[in-house]
């Protein structure tokens, strides 16, 4: 089953291959059905080939010597392991419940063929990124989710903005591949091997990491870049809200469940040569602990329906990363997993509801659409009730687990996760009560076209609101069941939680109860107080419109790099290029000229003067020759 | 013998098109280029069966009192790029079917001239007969340039272009001459040159580097010796520019890589650094002033500069990995930017403007054209299974051997190069159309063959480009060993 | 010497034309006998009968491989000239006097190949320069031809002076004008040359530097090439200037004087820098193509110095072959135009691409040739020169024949980019055109500028 | 220093005369009258020649100079009408620039000469008085000569035809 | 008279003096006869040059010398003579400076 593993990627590949190629010359529902069933027959293989992986399991499925250079060998091949397998469930499974929900979303689109060759590409990028046996073949797929992302975020081209906020997501992806890039040159420099197979780079690095100490840092810190760069983590963050330009599915497959979490994948991956290097570790649980309540705080302020969910997004990214840092390793893919069933959940819940409301995204205009949309509205409670942690759901187990691991690394960096998590809540359920709960505040119109979405949307909605659901039994801790955490064994990273049972229990419990509280004071303002986002900026105080603002990060982002760079380049442009150096160049030219200009009129005509110039000549080198 | 053939075919076939008139001599030079191409491949076959062969293989007495060879020899980089050569004037000769050129006949004999010209200079193993083609390929081009380039400039533009390179020419002639009278015998010879160049004191060899580093850096052109190129870029007509940027370069970098390193192995390790450095200011240089142009055919110009600086810099690393992602990103970069400037021509013969802010939305009115462009310029960006990857994958890996804070800086052209070429993507492609845009004409037949082929080469080259490296690994090892041994 | 007795033979011949009425047919004639003299001259080549002649000339002149190289040379050069020179034979009354005067200079340039003695070499230099300054004042109502017969005149004879005092001086310190009997002198001589000869040199030295005119004593050329008829230019810039620089070779490129190297060599290789440099620099700014030409073959006498210092004989010869071919076709091609249009300036090539193709190829080819890119003939000549100079320790006169070769590119360039980019001027009348002889002789030149160019082993290698 | 003789009496005053002849031929502004110190000059010059015992040079210098060379000049001097009215004459600055670099010059070539080191006297013994005689040259010029001498009948000739061809108005 | 009483170096400094004083008059006269005259004297310098020389080397070949100087030289003149005389013509003056169109 494992050697035809090149299936799973091949098969998005062909049906890109058919929908581009095709194009408008293909129904709509043909172009559904291609799009969405080789989604399904990859998914379906990854099923089959899941069942065959066991823990400790690593296959290498070459499919043809892709380059080498020297002593660079790279070959085209896949590798077939208990991480890949999860993450191929999780690409193939949640993009085929996306494709389905596009087919829906996306049905009245002129660009319906287009989107649907985008979202094939990404999976079959996707599928490359998590199946590459080599860093190189990893990065090929890095990269093409990049690309897919720019395209998807550009979806609607014709809108400039829309452009930007694409370019924006390609380029501040590119600079933490370019960090990416070099973390992989220094890796192949160290060791002379980019191969995940066995004894390639990463038991070459448990070999001779301990010698190359700072190397193995280095490395570290340039793989983190560009982890930062895909999965949004300060200082490389601000194009994730920006890419919910692109149509809703898209923020859900690309921008919440697979791509961004492209980074933990690759760190996960690369676990060896973290535990090389412990000042890497703490670098990423302190970037992604930041990241986490600094998102989080934005969030509480963001109105925009997507904008919310993304900086949320951006948030429980930021708790991935904290629990990489601090060696939750199972935690993170845990938690990656669970995040994708009800981040997912939640873009297309909240698609549905920018559906229902005819594309208003702003939840000031929202309201009381808990009866005009329930099967949205309930899975949408599931999913917010999932990422807040509430007990049983997947978000729970997956969140517990990494606060655990940080309390037990430092509790500075669990008190950092309670704040996430309870601005989490609180953001999530403003969110939620803001949207269904209360009355209705849009306009006349939009309320007459109030709708519940087709069940091409719906169906997706419930499965993974279920998945949400049960989603976290896959990691359930000891504390609920004797050698329960599956997870844990089949991806056997080996990083066992050692604390003591009570002081576990003790932590689940002050977790919960402030995550309670939370919820409570969001249900108290905008339910039982009925308060509403200020409509305005000018009603908030001084640290809610930098909050509201973002920090303003785009701005000194703008004011520091762009404007700079733009400024600096135009500068030597002008000067340094059009007047210096090409200025030389023609100076010489244009001396020359002067020269014979000037020089010309030595050429007197008169004869005198020419006798006078022979006996010069002859006077000075008799001088010269004969003195 | 086969090699020779290589050369006289485009030369016969170019005095046959002087004499035709009107639209038979496009027919002719394109029959021409496309038999050349078909010759190269079995080139290219007989090389992978026997690179020894002796056919491939050329020696002539020529100028018996100097010692001057008509020498051909192939190793894998100059067949690669002989292969280019090839492989990309066809193209660019149909990419110029759809404009009326006036005097048609001198126009294609004057390109066919030129390509007989790239390829000798790639297969020349004397270092006179190096020099003579290395000449040679100036002139047609530059005549090319002048007589159907455009702007009012282009006099001026196209002698400036001139004699800067020949500025840097002379210098390497001078070079060239100084190795002759070093080395052990009398003669020309590749080999001979690079005893010649091993035997002599760092000093020495200094001298001769930086000379003969001049001819080539002005050629590529690396900073700050490249003012001449975005004026004569812009000014030339299309074919022109592709020609100049898709080949003519690679003459700078081949140049360097084959003729200037072994040579003075003793001067590279002294001077290497300084070198490198240019080539890394040269990457991001440009890049910058790629970022801020607005015409559309010199920010291509500009990025066509950052890229080569990238390549020179991997063969100064002169690692395994260095110089095998330049010849690879030699080949890439060749494909990328004449698709590129095919873009570039295809836009502005239609809106009449090649001003970045005056068009906008043309994937409204043209997607297949948007597709294709897409395509070239992830070529460009060296996204992953696209050409440009490998080569400058390679290209880093090669300079971080170096040193690691070069391939930083180097390694920035991945960033920038996002910046520019996606901006340029925004200003041409998407937005709404507007009324220089929205009558943009569907892509011609001759334009969607030129520009499928070269998608698809990006594609190929991309996904497999295993068989090239494989040809020209000896061969670098050769070179690498030959430059580490001298040192 | 055959050739020598050829040409007076004929000069004295055209004379009698006058006599015996036969002025009709003396073009074809003189074709004939020039032809004559060019073979007889270059049969020396398979013939080895020249060494007999030293004796019988009493160490006159000698026929040396050399001499009869470069009297080939110039007898072809001149050959190839009264192709395109018919007009200059148009007027009746005169026609006969102008070929006599044109024979003995060529006379006059012959012996300046071949002379062994210092009375050869005066009587060489005046047999060239008397006709010539009657050649430069031919147009007798036209004041720029009496202003360039006028400077030629005085500077000439003002330089003859120079010249001869050189000799003098030369003759007091060895006591011989024979140069085998000097070569003697001075390779036997144990302590080195005294102040006398030395001071000799000099003077002998600013006599032929202004032959050839090299900086600085080049500021008559430019005037005389301008103001002369421009077949007599044409003259000038290729028979005259190959003769001139023979003579300067004989002496100084060969190894009469090679134990005096450290002495005259330098002065010789800073007058060839300055000449390449000033040649070029003045030639930049002309507008006039007659005077850019002249600036132009000033250069080509600096290049043809390094050739002198270098001690490549044959260097020279190369040279000064490939020169005269490229600069005879351009002054051709700039005499159609000036027929055509009565005026020389530059605007009056715009267009000529289009106007007159093969005039334009062939003016382009010799204008390649003479900005020294490969393959012409012109680029071997330079490379040649680079060869020699830095083979005897001169890379510096390299690299300055280097940055003059650029400089020079530009007012070249500056042609070409007239005739093929620039559009015709609004009264440009019919295109202009060479007629039969003139095509022939474009032909001759632009195949001679390519096959040597091609193939410099035809010249290197013909070994007498 | 040798003792003074009645030779190096002559030479010196012969060589004055010379000079200060030339001299004026140069300063003075009536070109008739540089001519008739010219030849006073040349006269000068043929005592010298004396001297040196080459009469019959010194006969011939007489004769071609003086006797014909001189005619000529005179003759086209009158012919033009040339006198010290129309005589061509330079600005101030001019002659002194004239003046100033003559000078220099003269300082240069006699400098020159005369720090080249003194060549030595020759044999007295050995010296032949008659090389100066008629026969002496006369076997030295048709034998040794005698190729150069055919060639300069060629450039009279050339010279002959030009002066004729530039000399006589044009038909015109 | 016994020649070899006067130094050779007498008459080499009298015929240096006696070429400046041609090469003087050249530089100082504007008319071209009188600029003629003065190359004759400068030829006339080196004449008795050559023939002080011929004396002190005992060989007659510097006096045969001077002949084909006086011969050339009168060929010379004959030639300079009727280019004036042409010039003349056309601009009714010996002035050597008033000719200078050519220039630049």
């Amino acid at each position: 089953m494992i050697q035809y593993a090149w299936l799973i990627p091949l098969l998005p590949l062909i049906g890109f291959t058919i929908i581009g190629f095709g194009g408008k010359k293909l129904s709509k529902s043909l172009i559904g059905l291609l799009g969405s069933g080789s989604v399904l027959a990859a998914f379906v293989m990854s099923v089959l080939i899941f069942t065959n992986v066991h823990e400790g399991d690593k296959y290498i499925v070459k499919v043809f010597d892709w380059f080498s250079a020297g002593s660079l060998h790279l070959d085209f091949s896949f590798i077939i392991d208990p991480l890949t397998c999860l993450f191929l469930l999780i690409i193939t499974g949640i993009g085929f419940l996306i494709h389905v929900y596009s087919t829906g979303y996306m049905h009245d689109d002129e660009g319906f063929h287009r989107f649907f060759a985008y979202l094939n590409l990404f999976i079959f990028f996707m599928l490359l990124l998590v199946m590459g046996s080599n860093y190189v073949l990893m990065f090929v797929g890095w990269e093409g989710v990049g690309l897919c992302s720019y395209l998807l975020i550009g979806f609607w081209f014709k809108n400039t903005a829309y452009n930007n906020a694409a370019k924006k997501a390609f380029i501040m992806n590119r600079i933490g591949d370019l960090g990416f890039l070099l973390g992989i040159i220094l890796l192949f420099v160290t060791v002379d091997s980019l191969s995940f197979a066995d004894g390639g780079v990463l038991d070459k690095v448990s070999a001779v990491g301990r010698s190359n100490h700072g190397t193995m840092e280095l490395a570290a810190l340039l793989l983190f870049i560009g982890a930062c760069g895909k999965s949004a983590q300060i200082p490389l963050f601000t194009w994730l809200p920006d890419a919910m330009a692109g149509p809703t599915p898209v923020s859900a497959l690309i921008h919440a469940a697979t791509m961004v979490t492209a980074g933990i994948y690759m760190i996960a991956r690369s676990q060896v040569v973290y535990t090389m290097a412990p000042m890497a570790m703490e670098t990423v649980a302190i970037v992604g602990a930041l990241t986490a309540i600094f998102a989080a705080t934005i969030g509480l302020f963001q109105n925009d329906i997507k904008k919310v969910l993304a900086y949320s997004t951006v948030s429980q990214l930021g708790l991935m990363f904290l629990a990489l840092g601090v060696g939750a390793t199972t935690g993170a893919v845990f938690h990656v997993t669970t995040h994708a069933f009800f981040k997912a959940l939640l873009f297309l819940g909240a698609g549905s509801v920018i559906h229902a409301m005819s594309g208003e995204q702003d939840i000031r205009r929202m309201g009381g659409l808990a009866k005009k949309i329930p099967i949205t509205h309930a899975t949408f409670l599931i999913g917010t009730l999932a990422i807040s942690g509430i007990p049983v759901l997947s978000g729970f187990f997956s969140k517990d687990e990494i606060l655990a691991h940080a309390y037990e690394h430092n509790p500075v960096y669990w008190i950092a996760g309670i704040i996430a998590s309870v601005m989490t809540a609180f953001y999530m359920f403003r969110l939620y009560f803001l949207t269904f709960k209360g009355k209705f505040r849009g306009t006349h119109e939009q309320e007459h076209h109030l709708h519940e979405s087709p069940k091409s949307m719906t169906i997706p909605l419930m499965v993974l609101a279920v998945l949400s659901v049960i989603g976290g039994f896959i990691g359930i801790p000891h504390l609920f069941a004797h050698d329960a955490h599956w997870l844990h064994h089949f991806l056997g990273f080996g990083d066992i939680l050692t604390l003591s049972t009570d002081t576990e229990w003790a932590l689940l419990v002050l977790t919960l109860f402030v995550v309670g509280v939370s919820i409570y004071a969001a249900y108290r303002a905008y339910v039982k107080e009925g308060r509403l986002p200020a409509e305005k900026e000018e009603q908030l105080n001084p640290v809610q419109r930098l909050i509201y603002n973002k920090y303003f990060v785009d701005e000194i982002y703008d004011t520091l790099i762009r404007k700079p760079l733009d400024w600096i380049s135009e500068k030597f442009y002008q000067i340094v290029e059009l007047q210096i150096i090409d200025g030389v160049v023609n100076g010489v030219g244009a001396g020359v000229k002067w020269v014979s200009s000037v020089g010309k009129y030595a050429q007197s005509g008169s004869v005198s003067f020419y006798v006078l110039a022979m006996v010069l000549g002859a006077i000075a080198i008799g001088l010269i020759k004969l003195w | 013998m086969i090699t020779a053939l290589l050369i006289g075919l485009p030369l016969l076939a170019g005095i046959l098109t002087l004499f035709v008139k009107g639209a038979g001599a496009k027919r002719i030079a394109l029959g021409a280029t496309v038999l050349e191409f078909l010759l190269s491949l079995v080139v290219f076959y007989m090389y992978r069966q026997n690179p020894d062969d002796s056919n491939l293989f050329m020696l002539t007495p020529w100028i018996t009192a100097f010692g001057i060879n008509f020498h051909l020899e192939l190793n894998g980089i100059a067949l690669l790029l002989v292969m280019l050569t090839t492989f990309l004037t066809p193209l660019i000769i149909l990419s110029s079917f759809g404009r009326e050129h006036k005097n048609p006949s001198l126009f294609y004999s004057l390109i066919l001239f030129m390509q007989m010209a790239l390829v000798g200079v790639f297969v020349a193993h004397d270092g006179f007969l190096f020099y003579i083609f290395w000449e040679l390929a100036l002139i047609p081009i530059w005549f090319i340039c002048l007589m159907w380039g455009e702007g009012k400039d282009v006099g001026k533009i196209t002698f400036k272009f001139f004699i800067y390179t020949l500025f840097g020419s002379l210098f390497m002639l001078a070079g060239l001459i100084y190795l002759y009278y070093h080395s052990p015998e009398n003669s020309w010879a590749w080999e001979n040159l690079v005893a010649g160049g091993q035997s002599l004191t760092v000093g020495q060899q200094s001298m001769v580097f930086w000379a003969m580093f001049l001819a080539f850096a002005i050629k590529m052109p690396i900073f700050p010796f490249h003012t001449w190129q975005p004026d004569t870029y812009v000014s030339a007509p299309t074919s022109g520019t592709m020609l100049l940027s898709g080949i003519m370069l690679k003459m700078g970098t081949f140049g360097l890589l084959f003729w200037l390193m072994p040579m003075t192995p003793k001067a590279v390790d002294k001077w290497g650094m300084v070198a490198m450095v240019l080539c890394v200011i040269s990457i991001v240089y440009a890049s910058c002033m790629a970022i801020v142009q607005k015409d559309f055919k010199r920010l291509i110009a500009y990025s066509s500069i950052a890229h080569v600086g990238l390549i020179a810099a991997g063969i100064f690393a002169f690692n395994v990995q260095g110089v095998e992602g330049a010849v690879m990103q030699m080949l890439s970069h060749g494909v990328n930017v004449v698709g590129l400037f095919l873009i570039v021509d295809i836009v502005s013969s239609r809106t009449g403007t090649r001003e970045l802010a005056s068009l906008g939305g043309i994937r409204n009115v043209n997607p297949q054209f948007a597709v294709l462009y897409l395509i070239v310029l992830l070529g460009a960006v060296a996204l992953p299974l696209t050409n440009g990857f490998v080569g400058e994958f390679l290209l880093i890996n090669g300079v971080y051997q170096y040193g690691a804070w070069m391939a930083a800086f180097a390694g920035l052209t991945i960033i920038l190069g996002a910046v520019y070429m996606l901006r340029s993507y925004q200003a041409v492609m998407l937005g709404n159309t507007n009324s220089i845009t929205n009558g943009f004409t569907a892509l011609q037949a001759h334009e969607k063959t030129v520009l499928f082929v070269i998608a698809a080469a990006i594609l190929i080259l991309g996904v497999y480009p295993k068989p090239l490296l494989d040809v020209a690994e000896p061969a670098v090892l050769d070179l690498i060993g030959s430059i580490k041994a001298g040192i | 010497m055959k050739a020598i007795i050829v040409l007076s033979g004929l000069g004295v011949l055209a004379l009698l034309a006058e006599l015996f009425r036969f002025r009709k047919i003396l073009y074809p004639l003189v074709l004939i006998g020039l032809a004559g003299a060019a073979a007889t001259a270059i049969s020396y080549v398979w013939y080895d009968d020249a060494s007999q002649w030293t004796a019988l000339m009493k160490n006159m002149i000698s026929f040396d491989p050399f001499a009869i190289m470069m009297s080939s040379v110039i007898i072809i050069t001149a050959l190839l000239w009264l192709l395109s020179a018919q007009g200059y034979f148009k007027d009746e009354t005169t026609r006969t006097d102008h070929y006599a005067l044109m024979l003995f200079a060529l006379t006059g340039a012959v012996i300046l190949t071949c002379y062994s003695n210092m009375v050869m070499l005066f009587l060489g230099v005046e047999m060239l320069s008397i006709p010539l300054y009657v050649m430069a004042g031919s147009r007798k109502d036209n004041l720029a031809s009496n202003e360039a017969a006028l400077k030629y005149f005085l500077m000439g004879a003002f330089a003859t002076g120079f010249l001869l005092f050189g000799i003098a001086l030369i003759y007091g310190a060895t006591g011989t004008f024979d140069l085998g009997e000097l070569a003697t002198f001075v390779n036997s001589s144990k302590t080195g040359m005294g102040g006398i000869f030395h001071a000799g040199i000099v003077m002998l030295l600013v006599g032929l530097l202004f032959k050839i005119s090299a900086s600085p004593f080049h500021f008559w050329a430019p005037d005389v090439y301008q103001g002369a008829h421009t077949n007599v230019t044409a003259f000038m810039s290729t028979v005259v200037k190959t003769a001139a620089i023979s003579g300067f070779a004989r002496l100084f490129g060969s190894s009469i004087l090679i134990k005096d190297y450290e002495f005259w060599a330098p002065l010789l290789a800073c007058c060839a820098g300055l000449t390449i440099i000033v040649g070029n620099v003045m030639a930049v700014n002309q507008n006039n193509v007659k005077r850019l030409l002249a600036f132009s073959s000033i250069s080509h006498a600096g290049f043809l110095l390094i050739a002198v210092v270098t001690g490549s004989l044959k260097g020279v010869m190369f040279y000064a072959a490939a020169y005269s071919l490229a600069s005879l076709a351009a002054f051709v091609v700039l005499q159609i135009i000036q027929n055509h249009s009565g005026d020389d300036t530059i605007e009056r090539f715009n267009g000529l691409g289009k106007r007159s193709p093969l005039l334009a190829f062939t003016l382009t080819l010799a204008l390649l040739s003479l900005a020294g890119i490969p393959v012409t003939a012109g680029f071997f000549g330079k490379y040649y020169l680079f060869m020699q100079a830095f083979k005897t320790g001169h890379a510096w006169l390299a690299v300055i024949g280097i940055i003059g070769s650029l400089i020079g590119l530009y007012y070249y360039f500056r042609i070409i980019i007239a005739m093929y980019f620039r559009e015709a001027p609004a009264d440009a009348k019919s295109a202009p055109a060479a007629n039969d002889l003139q095509q022939l002789l474009l032909f001759i030149t632009a195949l001679g500028i390519i096959v040597i160019g091609i193939m410099p082993d035809l010249l290197l290698n013909l070994q007498p | 220093m040798q003792h003074l003789t009645l030779t190096h009496v002559l030479f010196l005053i012969l060589s004055a005369v010379a000079l200060l002849s030339g001299l004026m031929v140069v300063l003075n502004a009536n070109p008739i009258r540089n001519v008739l110190l010219l030849i006073v000059c040349f006269f000068a010059i043929a005592g010298h020649y004396v001297l040196l015992n080459a009469q019959f040079l010194a006969a011939v210098h007489i004769i071609v100079y003086a006797g014909a060379i001189m005619v000529l000049f005179l003759f086209v001097v009158m012919l033009l009408n040339l006198n010290k009215e129309t005589e061509p004459t330079r600005p101030a600055w001019e002659k002194i620039v004239a003046v100033i670099a003559g000078g220099i010059f003269c300082i240069t070539l006699v400098g020159a000469l005369r720090a080249a080191d003194t060549m030595p006297m020759p044999d007295a013994k050995g010296m032949d008085v008659n090389i100066g005689l008629v026969n002496r040259l006369g076997a030295t010029l048709f034998d040794e000569f005698l190729v150069p001498f055919e060639l300069s009948s060629a450039l009279f000739l050339a010279a002959m035809v030009g002066a004729v061809l530039l000399g006589k108005k044009s038909s015109k | 008279m016994s020649t070899q009483v006067i130094p050779i170096e007498w008459y080499i400094t009298l015929s240096a003096l006696l070429f400046s004083v041609g090469v003087l008059g050249v530089l100082f006269r504007r008319n071209a006869i009188v600029i003629l005259m003065s190359v004759e004297l400068m030829l006339n310098a080196v004449n008795l040059l050559l023939a002080a020389f011929s004396t002190y080397h005992n060989d007659p070949k510097a006096q045969v010398f001077v002949f084909f100087i006086m011969a050339v030289a009168a060929a010379e003149v004959a030639v300079g003579l009727a280019i004036l005389i042409m010039i003349y013509r056309n601009i009714r003056t010996t002035d050597v400076d008033f000719l200078n169109k050519l220039k630049w």
